[in-house]
């Protein structure tokens, strides 16, 4: 009975915000409380990933859906929850420093982030879509960029408006709010009618996609992140990333079926994201300018995946993205912090002072950018098998020439963070410049544990080559997380 | 040349919703026309017939689709609820809205006061510092600061009533919590010496919270539901009735009225000069 | 007809969101906008000749024909979303002023 | 695994060697370069006695590997050129940033390059394909240049991915990545037949550095550290030929493409795609050649020969008859040994006095004679005069050429083979011959661990240049295991269609001559030495006396003649201004702290994105 209880996800969300309410009036150990939220709510995601047995719907006040709100549990959400809370976990672990007295603030972020990923109701999704976007914009405001955060708070709100705006005509269509419930009915009728569906999907596409980062809805992300710190950073590019991208997913791959019209109308939006923001990448000198585009521009990769049905590459992808971007933004965030700028000019050759955070980093890039042995080699592949066997041959392309852009300005990155010198001078440790860097090891030592886990699952799958093409998605997590 | 461009997006965003909205017949997808609802064919039947749980039992044997091919068979019970009969209904509570609120919903609920508590937390964050308390650009007279404060005690009273009968009558957690923070609001215009102390309210407010989600444990701990209405619900329409509702409602004031205090406590405030 | 008034209102809202430059002027649109979008959330729950879902000694019955419950308990929970969203961006706005000296956002530049 | 000799167990075994090399040159530098001397070595041994298992196929894990033909013969030059080359790094230990980090990559690009040529199935070779490029890719910039990394990257990245492009589009069509078997089966379907020779062609070509991708090439030859650029030029490069060959000869292309077409009233002798690729190669040994010979740095100058070659290579392969193909193969394998032991040669020059400017350098007969010899047998290789290896491949190559009257690409081939005189002969001068700078009057001869792998791959040239057909056996039965017509060797005679060569006597002659010509140069009285400046220099001092160094603007009037002519890297330097204007107005255009601003965008974008489903 007690595991019964310890096995429910609602504790994923009720947990943090149980010890938010608490740490108003208990400040003092606000930041102890935002520990065990993190590291109760990291245990039972692992938990409740070791205990999976199939797609378990929770129902909340007891009343089932469609008419209860009801949180659902299957293996899409599960991947979600696991990484984000370890994730979550782990930012605290480097970036703990920075929290002061935003402790209930993550608090609050997290049970919504959780909210985000597990809820099965549409209405429900927009409660914590906005009780997350509310704790960023405060969040962001850290650094005393207010006015960032206000444009953020403007478009973050009209975003959520229209998503809102969306889901009542759906309500107004279904009678209903449950996204599985509202599936079946569409299954039943069998497509017929779609286009009614036109309006409230663009509506809620473009809702979504202000949160999801996509160009042009995510205006705000720029001034939001070139200047944030490891914290302000990694929440915003792994955990937001992670739980709003998931949500699009449900939404666009799971529940709804498309026309033809506006299937194109998003795709032309996805690529349109991610070709401007690899371009803008290309284009920029400073670290996490750099790596704020890149996660743009990653979105639309991710939201292309999903608007073509292609799940599980979509996931890898995304589950790819948010944990290279966790080790760059907190490694960009740090130097910047320690170095008062993040110039890569100004950053020749600084992981041969911090060699541990250079291996890290370098690990995530080129995982990132899909080289062989690496995670996102096998998420690359999959993506446009997926790609190419749902009859599309021009995305592939698209993709494969933008990685070559990304590649172009990530290996920049590389090269000038470990070697020395001018053009024209021989790398060398004699012109290293004298870099103050202390309190690196703890980074150094996270970042190659990670590290070591994308490699492991970089290769683990390919050594499986020939049975990963076949898996369904069932026992691809199995594979994944059985084995742990 | 913006207001142009605005003014042309504005218009063809109206022009596109319009058609999208009121033109075309895309059967059997169709936007219900205004005052054309049908509740049966929404979930909102059930709220009303308070029957979410009806055949509940067998959903969790049988598949889901079996479940749908059942549905019908609960018109066939006495589904009728009745103001001052029915006793032990699904939910207690005469406000078909509160019921779905505080109890079909509440999860919803929970996630709205984290949203004005978070909010709120924030504007505290932000106008936070050493502060005073902003001067009127008036001298507040005599009669004005006591004549508030006994309109003062009426408005507490009258959000408290508000939200005690939220499942009975119009209102609740929310509009009784509003009219308390305006009680404060009301101090702070007519008095300029007066000032909230903000720290109780937090406690009040960080309390009230934690309690909503005890009771929700509680609900899952002793139901198996998170949020679960583990009270008896009563007879629908007596004060004391429906369960956990007027329970969560009264924590829902008390916190939405502390919160908005602590809003306005901010608003009320200015940097200090140095 | 309050259906084409609340679409109206959320364009009245998002037209002011485009061309306003002052902060409050923004954060009034954006009110404007919400309440367009609440008037609609209603407006879908109505039914005609439905009275208020709320049992009375007088209605005394479910079986009466209400407006539809669901719409009103959304709106609820998005009206309270709007007034923390408001008070933020307020607080924002406060905040703003203060490094800036003023509310117009033309006026705010540099970091 | 059991331990019987396998290609699955070499590559493991190198993998594991190159941890094993970082490992220990954390602890001893020089401990971890002999590990890539010892791995390398042990490698070609090892793939040396598998000859005999060719056609089986391995795993590891479950990666595949089928040791074919064409792979173990790519696979055997590249591991002679990696063990040759080892022997350097030992010695370039201490002037590297990140050694550990070098020996681990070394290995690992090795590694690349065997999993590659031995892949059965396309995910395998683009696997190692993309090993090879990341591993090559980190080593670059320890030299002179971070940009020729990048360059590199960008192109290297741009030929795998149009690789991977092909490669799933043929999965896509034929549900396999087993390379025999799709190649076959695309070889009878145009359509996946075009796209895998155009993506696997682009990413060969990118990889051997033909135009108009040849940008990378001198950038990262000419800056790679000194031991690498041997690699990159002698080994790397040539598993664009590899790719090239997958294409022309094992899909092949001559059954994928019609073959009879007219043009301009002519019927051609090969189909339109390898004729675009003849074409390339013409072109890239015409610009090859233009720009090596304007080239002051030297290992610039040989990178740029390296691209007239790989023309070369292109052209026999794109031919793809019996003795052009042989060619082309033989060219690689000559050029590979050469460039190596060129490359080395620069290596050893560099190793001893700090500069690769030719203009800085001078009369180092009389200091380095041995590496001297070595770099000019190179060269002599290189330029294809007998009795070098490199005669052979350009003699075979310029047979198939007449023998299919194709006038203009031969034309482009001996202008190339002129051209190559002339800047092969710059750095032979200005390095070796003339004075001795005064800065380099106590250089010493390179170390012995130096000149063994120079004086291995110089002996190399000759013999195999002297006896051509222990290689030409080999390469024929490389050609034929891919359907093609093999080679007509009798003894030691090469024939082919209009006319036999026997490189032995042909050396016989010339070495009679060679004999005749040394008993002049030692019977009649030598010229008198003089130091560098001497002749100038009245009672002046010269401030800039590099100038007046006759390295200087050494064929200043032939190269005014194309001076002014448009340069690829224009082009390429055009697009990433381009990207990058994209990018900066992207990001200026649709981020604003202006909340509407932003908003404008987004209205203009849902406006359209309903007004395009709605109506």
């Amino acid at each position: 009975m007690a595991l019964d209880i310890l096995k429910n996800p609602v504790l994923l969300i009720a947990v943090p915000l149980l010890l938010a309410f608490l740490a108003v009036f208990l400040k003092k150990i606000d930041k102890a409380l935002l520990w065990i939220a993190a590291v109760a709510n990291a245990a039972s995601a692992v938990l409740l990933a070791v205990v999976y047995q199939g797609m378990t719907v929770v129902e909340l006040g007891g009343f089932k859906p469609p008419f209860g709100i009801s949180l659902v549990l299957d293996e899409y959400s599960l991947i979600g929850v696991v990484v984000l809370n370890v994730l979550f976990a782990l930012i605290l672990l480097l970036s703990g420093k920075l929290v002061k007295q935003y402790a209930t603030v993550l608090l609050v972020a997290l049970a919504a982030l959780n909210g985000i990923i597990l809820t099965g109701d549409l209405f429900n999704l927009f409660v914590f879509l906005e009780i997350a976007a509310i704790a960023a914009y405060i969040f962001t405001a850290m650094d005393k960029g207010f006015k960032h955060s206000f444009n953020y708070l403007v478009v973050g709100t009209l975003g959520s408006g229209l998503y809102l705006f969306g889901i009542i005509l759906l309500y107004n269509i279904f009678g209903s709010l449950n996204m599985f419930d509202i599936r079946a009915q569409l299954q039943a009728i069998g497509g017929a009618g779609a286009e009614t569906l036109t309006l409230p999907l663009v509506m809620i596409f473009t809702g979504l996609s202000v949160e999801a980062k996509l160009m042009p809805f995510g205006g705000w992300v720029k001034g939001v992140l070139h200047k944030a710190n490891s914290l302000v950073g990694t929440m915003i590019v792994s955990g937001y990333a992670l739980a709003v991208l998931l949500a699009v997913g449900r939404l666009m791959d799971t529940v709804f079926q498309m026309t033809d019209a506006v299937l194109i109308a998003f795709t032309a939006v996805a690529v349109g994201t991610l070709i401007f923001a690899e371009a803008s990448a290309f284009s920029k000198k400073n670290l996490r300018e750099i790596l704020l585009f890149s996660s743009v521009a990653q979105a639309g990769l991710v939201v292309l995946l999903f608007l073509y049905g292609l799940t599980v590459p979509a996931v890898l992808v995304l589950v790819n993205n948010v944990v290279s971007k966790f080790v760059l933004f907190t490694v960009a965030g740090r130097l910047a912090h320690a170095l008062e700028t993040d110039d890569i000019g100004e950053l020749k050759g600084v992981f041969v002072k911090v060699p541990l955070v250079g291996v890290g980093f370098t690990v995530a890039v080129m995982s990132l950018i899909g080289l062989p042995l690496f995670f996102g080699f096998v998420a690359k592949i999959n993506a446009l098998v997926g790609l190419f066997n749902a009859g599309n041959v021009w995305l592939p392309l698209i993709i494969l020439v933008m990685a070559v852009v990304e590649g172009a300005y990530f290996v920049r990155i590389l090269t000038t963070l470990w070697n020395t010198g001018e053009e024209g001078e021989v790398s060398s440790r004699d012109n290293l410049k004298a870099f103050n860097l202390d309190g690196m090891k703890g980074l150094g030592v996270v970042s190659v544990g990670i590290a070591i886990v994308i490699v492991a699952l970089g290769i683990l799958p390919v050594l499986n080559i020939k049975q990963f093409f076949s898996v369904d998605f069932m026992t691809f997590v199995q594979q994944l997380l059985g084995g742990m | 040349m913006k207001q142009v461009v605005s003014i042309l997006l504005v218009v063809a965003l109206g022009v596109f919703v319009f058609l999208a909205l009121y033109t075309g017949d895309h059967s059997p997808l169709q936007f219900t026309p205004y005052g054309e609802a049908d509740l049966s064919t929404r979930v909102s039947q059930r709220f009303v017939d308070k029957t979410v749980t009806l055949g509940m039992g067998e959903a969790e044997t049988a598949p889901d689709a079996q479940a749908e091919a059942d549905a019908p068979a609960f018109e066939a019970m006495p589904a009728l609820v009745v103001y001052g009969e029915t006793r032990d209904a699904e939910t207690g509570s005469a406000n078909m809205v509160t019921s779905i609120v505080v109890n079909y919903r509440s999860f919803d609920t929970l996630g709205e006061v984290t949203v004005l508590f978070i909010a709120a937390f924030g504007v505290g964050l932000l106008l936070s510092g050493k502060r005073k308390r902003q001067q009127p650009a008036y001298e507040p007279s005599f009669i004005l600061k006591h004549g508030a404060r006994i309109v003062f005690g009426i408005m507490v009273v009258f959000g408290v009533y508000v939200f005690i009968h939220g499942h009975l009558t119009p209102g609740g957690g929310f509009p009784g919590g509003s009219i308390i923070a305006a009680a404060i609001l009301l101090l702070y215009i007519a008095d300029n010496e007066f000032q909230a102390k903000v720290k109780t309210f937090k406690i009040l407010e960080g309390v009230a919270g934690s309690l909503y989600v005890i009771a929700g444990l509680l609900g899952l701990v002793i139901g198996g539901y998170f949020l679960q209405n583990f009270l008896p619900t009563g007879v629908v329409g007596d004060l004391v009735s429906a369960g956990v509702i007027p329970i969560v409602y009264i924590l829902i004031g008390l916190k939405v009225g502390s919160e908005l205090t602590g809003v306005i406590a901010g608003f009320a405030t200015e940097e200090e000069a140095e | 007809m309050i259906q084409y008034v609340s679409i109206a209102l959320m364009l009245v809202g998002i037209y002011g969101l485009l061309t306003q430059k002052n902060v409050i002027k923004l954060i009034v649109s954006l009110n404007i906008f919400e309440v367009g979008i609440n008037v609609f959330i209603i407006s879908v729950g109505y039914v005609s000749g439905g009275i208020a879902p709320i049992l009375t000694s007088q209605n005394n019955t479910s079986a009466l024909l209400y407006v539809d419950p669901l719409p009103q308990a959304l709106v609820l929970t998005s009206i309270v979303i709007g007034v923390g969203v408001t008070a933020l961006a307020l607080a924002f706005a406060r905040r703003m002023h203060k490094q800036y000296g003023t509310y117009n956002l033309d006026e705010m530049e540099g970091e | 695994m059991n331990f019987q000799l396998s290609v699955s167990l070499v590559i493991a075994g190198l993998f594991a060697a190159s941890v094993l090399a970082w490992l220990l040159t954390k602890l001893n530098k020089a401990l971890g370069a002999w590990v890539t001397v010892v791995a390398s070595a042990a490698a070609l041994t090892m793939m040396a006695l598998l000859h005999g298992e060719i056609g089986s196929t391995v795993n590891l894990f479950f990666l595949q590997f089928t040791l074919t033909e064409y792979g173990w013969f790519f696979s055997v030059i590249m591991l002679a050129v990696f063990a040759c080359v080892s022997f350097f790094n030992i010695y370039w230990m201490p002037k590297l940033i990140h050694p550990a980090a070098y020996n681990m990559l070394y290995l690992l690009a090795l590694t690349g390059t065997l999993g590659a040529f031995s892949a059965r199935d396309f995910i395998t070779l683009f696997i190692f394909w993309e090993l090879i490029v990341w591993a090559s890719m980190f080593i670059i910039p320890f030299g002179k240049s971070r940009k020729a990394s990048v360059t590199y990257y960008a192109f290297s990245a741009f030929g795998s991915l149009s690789m991977l492009y092909g490669i799933l589009f043929l999965y896509h069509k034929f549900g396999s990545f087993e390379i025999s078997s799709v190649l076959q089966q695309a070889a009878g379907d145009p359509t996946a037949a075009i796209v895998a020779f155009v993506t696997i062609g682009i990413a060969g070509l990118i990889k051997l550095g033909v135009f108009p991708f040849h940008i990378w090439l001198p950038q990262a030859h000419g800056n790679a550290p000194e031991p690498f650029s041997p690699i990159l030029s002698g080994g790397l490069v040539k598993a664009g030929g590899f790719a090239a060959f997958l294409i022309v000869a094992v899909m092949p292309s001559y059954k994928a493409f019609s073959t009879n077409i007219e043009f301009l009233g002519r019927q051609l002798t090969m189909p339109l795609p390898n004729y675009a690729l003849a074409i390339l190669g013409a072109v890239s040994i015409v610009v090859g050649t233009l720009m090596a010979i304007s080239q002051n740095d030297f290992k610039k100058l040989i990178a740029y020969s390296s691209v007239a070659n790989a023309g070369y290579i292109i052209i026999g392969l794109a031919m793809a008859g019996g003795l052009s193909t042989g060619g082309a193969l033989m060219h690689i394998f000559a050029h590979a040994i050469a460039s190596a032991a060129a490359f080395l040669a620069a290596a050893a020059v560099v190793h001893r006095t700090g500069t690769t400017k030719m203009n800085e350098l001078g009369g180092l007969i009389h200091r380095m004679p041995l590496t001297y010899l070595v770099y000019l047998i190179a060269i002599i290789s290189m330029a294809g005069i007998p009795p070098m290896a490199g005669f052979i491949s350009k003699w075979m190559l310029f047979q198939s050429m007449m023998g299919r009257g194709m006038a203009f690409i031969a034309a482009a081939a001996f202008f190339g083979s002129i051209g190559s005189f002339l800047y092969v002969f710059r750095p032979l001068s200005a390095v070796f011959l003339g004075q001795l700078s005064t800065k380099h009057r106590y250089v010493k001869e390179a170390p012995p661990l130096m000149m063994f792998p120079m004086i291995l791959l110089s002996l190399a040239s000759v013999v195999f240049g002297v006896f051509p057909n222990w290689v030409l056996r080999i390469i024929s039965q490389v050609q034929t295991s891919v359907g093609l017509e093999g080679l007509t060797l009798e003894g030691t005679k090469i024939i082919a269609s209009n006319g036999a060569i026997d490189p032995t006597l042909i050396v016989i002659i010339f070495g009679l001559g060679f004999l005749i010509a040394m008993i002049i140069f030692l019977r009649f009285p030598k010229s008198r030495k003089v130091p560098l400046m001497d002749q100038y220099t009245a009672s002046e001092f010269i401030w800039t006396p590099e100038l007046l160094h006759y390295a200087t603007d050494f064929y200043a009037p032939f190269e005014r003649l194309y001076q002014k002519a448009p340069r690829t890297e224009t082009l390429y330097r055009t697009i990433v201004h381009k990207v990058s204007e994209l990018g900066a107005f992207a990001s200026y255009a649709f981020y604003s702290f202006k909340p509407g601003t932003v908003l404008l965008w987004v209205a203009i974008v849902v406006v359209a994105m309903l007004g395009g489903s709605v109506l």
